[in-house]
């Protein structure tokens, strides 16, 4: 068993046009920059994959990771819970121009449908958005007197997530708050595909404290120093 | 005489109602200037909902780490006793009621407790965070706010007009002018500036300002 | 904060008769078997806490742990999802001279219960127990073309748990497979209370490594030395 | 000749079938077994529902260390990259379809894939453990089987009597005579004792055998 990819591309292979991808990353914490800036060149050179869903926290910031994604052209929906960020233009001008969709999601919602695509549960009830214009026409049920709204399951066909270690079985662990929807992510794709930093070998990590269990993963491509989404933009970077 | 408090003032006096041993949330933005005003010698432990517990300060400019920040995407550091978790675990955290106080902004609450803060209307592009999860699960939920609109309108209504973020979910309202405790679908009134009569005090809110007991002059300092 | 309590009998103090108590542990691994035999004595000495629902995989095994509850005569009913263990006498006899009650529980269906109860999700949906005995009188829907049934969270007044590492704000490590069902009763007790092999520092345990936050944890007692639930069965302890 | 294959036959014969790089549950008991028969040079990583994955052989004995158990509550050794977890995690593992193949033990199996594996009726303490679950989310779920009861009575039935574990949920079954896929609804034969003839199987087997192109011999060493 060796889910090692020898390079970003070959990490890459197989997105399609229309298929929805999960992205992992907070702000600018643990977003996959160069598995993001592969995906668009890809995009660039072949014209292939657009018409992506893109699945994240945030819906991109200046020019950067899934700002550079929309920029280019290949996203055709967003699915998150604050697209506006510091420096939300890319997504905000596409968006009152109706050339890209977005789907809304309450943040703990979000984090916990990704999590029962990943867990088998296709529905779950949740006090969030009660009442909400958000809860619009989702089931609604009254559980010990008080009122819950049902949600559904969140699936990808693809994650794209960062890493702090990882070995060829596919197991990893994160770094601080890059941490954030990573791990839920890698349960709820078909083909879940890491940048880690560094790749060790089965068993340098402690059994206890590795975060995702390789079961979750398929391809691990090593970026050693990688970029860091919030660090770019605040050198401006484009 | 004071005739409103500052944001950092409204950040005070809620600050001062922290208890000890507290799990608290602050929401991005003015609400996380509450740390700032902690009483002294009590702990509190402080939860951002990007996946941190027990969080402390601001790092000192240059020496960030950008992958330890909270959810306002703002560089934080570590108390001894901090953890990490992913993003279901800490809405765990929230919705399982397993914080103590969550504190937000607002541009509406109502007698009932329904808040408003997330969007304002059509034409903009909607945004809502963590704030519709924060509102449900946590033992009490603060807003602190302006009393009134920058246009001088009433924020604590009888019925909210913008899109609620929650519904019967506000317990306390801290505000320019009062704080306001939200009792049984009621505003009940427990401070207010003492250089305000009750009277100029309703003229400022749409729903009425019950009183239960003595009204306490709330008294804050420069800060 | 400081949630070290300074004796068993401190850190167990409060529950009461009729009580909800989960339990940690899986077969002999993670039982916390010094807090479960204070409670024991407890009951003997006060004839309090009795008529309690105990939740654990099992239902108790030889003539320790929740097995030595159920001798005592302070245990009415065991929600569980097997309990036919190696020696489960205790537990038999009292079923089938209608002693104690029984709701029986998938595996995967009681973690899953035991996770919403923590995390504040009422209700949700799983193709487990679809068709069977066991999802009798529970709602039945269909997603995506496959039928499912809806399942309640399950939450605690008590639970008792072990842990390796803990410190004074309550952040637990565990040892090995022992960790089972026990992060998940953290998070769906109203009071959580922990046997600990040692206490350490804040701040020693690195903040990645730590499985239970301190946020679900009210009271820990050091148990240097903890008893091995099957290390005593197969020594033929009773 | 062999008149039928032993358990750990029926393990050998259902190991062969592993694919290499499979992540697997093996049921406690008799599907234990298939672990030592894995074929060399493939790599399988098993999982045990109680928090475990990419453990390793038993330990020899007085080595054991009662905190590392499999969900049969034998002790057992980690292979390097081997993880812990909680259950909730182990079971989303299970039913969110993670695992490739799950091997579980039966009663009665019917030729839409039901089984009963978990309860002989009234009178008994009912015990189900992972079992319902285990059937949901892998990607193949396998039965290894005597062909018929202690009694001689056919295992392999139009629709089972004894109380379900799941719903049309086998797709392999692994008997002491045969191979038999669960296809359509169907029982497909895959595989019979070389010296059995189709209609000796079939006296054995209540539901009708379809064979779908040719049915191969099922040729186990002495193990």
């Amino acid at each position: 068993m060796n889910k090692i990819s020898p390079s970003i591309e070959d990490a890459l292979a197989g997105i399609e046009d229309g298929m929805a991808v999960m992205i992992g990353g907070f702000g600018g914490a643990g977003a996959p920059i160069e598995l993001i800036h592969a995906l668009v060149d890809m995009y660039k050179k072949t014209g292939s994959p657009g018409s992506l869903t893109v699945i994240n926290n945030n819906a991109g910031n200046g020019a950067v990771g899934i700002a550079a994604m929309i920029y280019a052209g290949m996203v055709a929906k967003m699915v998150c819970s604050f697209p506006r960020s510091s420096d939300p233009k890319a997504f905000t001008d596409k968006y009152l121009a109706g050339e890209i969709g977005l789907e809304l999601v309450p943040q703990g919602t979000l984090a916990e449908r990704i999590r029962a695509g990943g867990a088998g549960i296709p529905a779950f009830y949740t006090p969030s958005s009660f009442g909400t214009d958000v809860a619009e026409g989702k089931p609604v049920a009254e559980f010990e007197g008080r009122s819950y709204v049902q949600e559904r399951w969140l699936k990808a066909d693809v994650a794209l997530i960062k890493a702090e270690l990882a070995d060829r079985k596919g197991n990893l662990t994160y770094r601080k708050a890059a941490r954030n929807f990573s791990p839920l992510m890698a349960m709820a794709a078909k083909t879940t595909i890491v940048q880690a930093s560094r790749i060790v070998e089965p068993g340098e990590v402690d059994p206890e404290h590795i975060v995702t269990p390789g079961i979750f993963v398929n391809r691990v491509v090593e970026v050693a120093n990688p970029q860091q989404e919030e660090a770019l933009l605040r050198e401006g970077a484009n | 005489m004071t005739t409103k408090l500052s944001n950092a003032q409204i950040a005070w006096r809620a600050a001062q109602d922290l208890p000890d041993g507290a799990y608290v949330n602050l929401g991005i933005g003015f609400p996380e200037m509450i740390a700032k005003f902690k009483p002294k010698g009590r702990e509190v432990i402080y939860h951002t909902e990007n996946g941190v517990l027990d969080f402390g300060e601001a790092p000192p400019a240059g020496q960030e780490d950008w992958d330890l920040i909270n959810a306002g995407k703002k560089a934080i550091t570590l108390n001894d006793g901090a953890s990490f978790f992913h993003h279901a675990d800490s809405f765990a955290m929230v919705r399982g009621g397993h914080l103590d106080v969550a504190v937000l902004g607002a541009y509406e609450i109502s007698e009932n407790g329904d808040l408003a803060n997330w969007s304002t209307g059509p034409g903009s592009v909607p945004a809502v965070g963590g704030a519709m999860d924060l509102v449900h699960g946590a033992k009490q939920v603060w807003v602190v706010t302006d009393h009134v609109t920058k246009k001088g309108a009433p924020k604590l209504l009888k019925q909210c007009r913008l899109p609620l973020t929650g519904v019967a979910c506000v317990t306390t309202v801290y505000t320019s002018l009062a704080v306001v405790d939200i009792r049984n679908g009621r505003f009940v009134l427990r401070e207010k500036l003492p250089g305000m009569s009750l009277d100029e005090l309703q003229a400022l809110t749409e729903a009425e300002l019950s009183v239960e007991g003595t009204v306490k002059d709330l008294v804050v300092p420069e800060v």
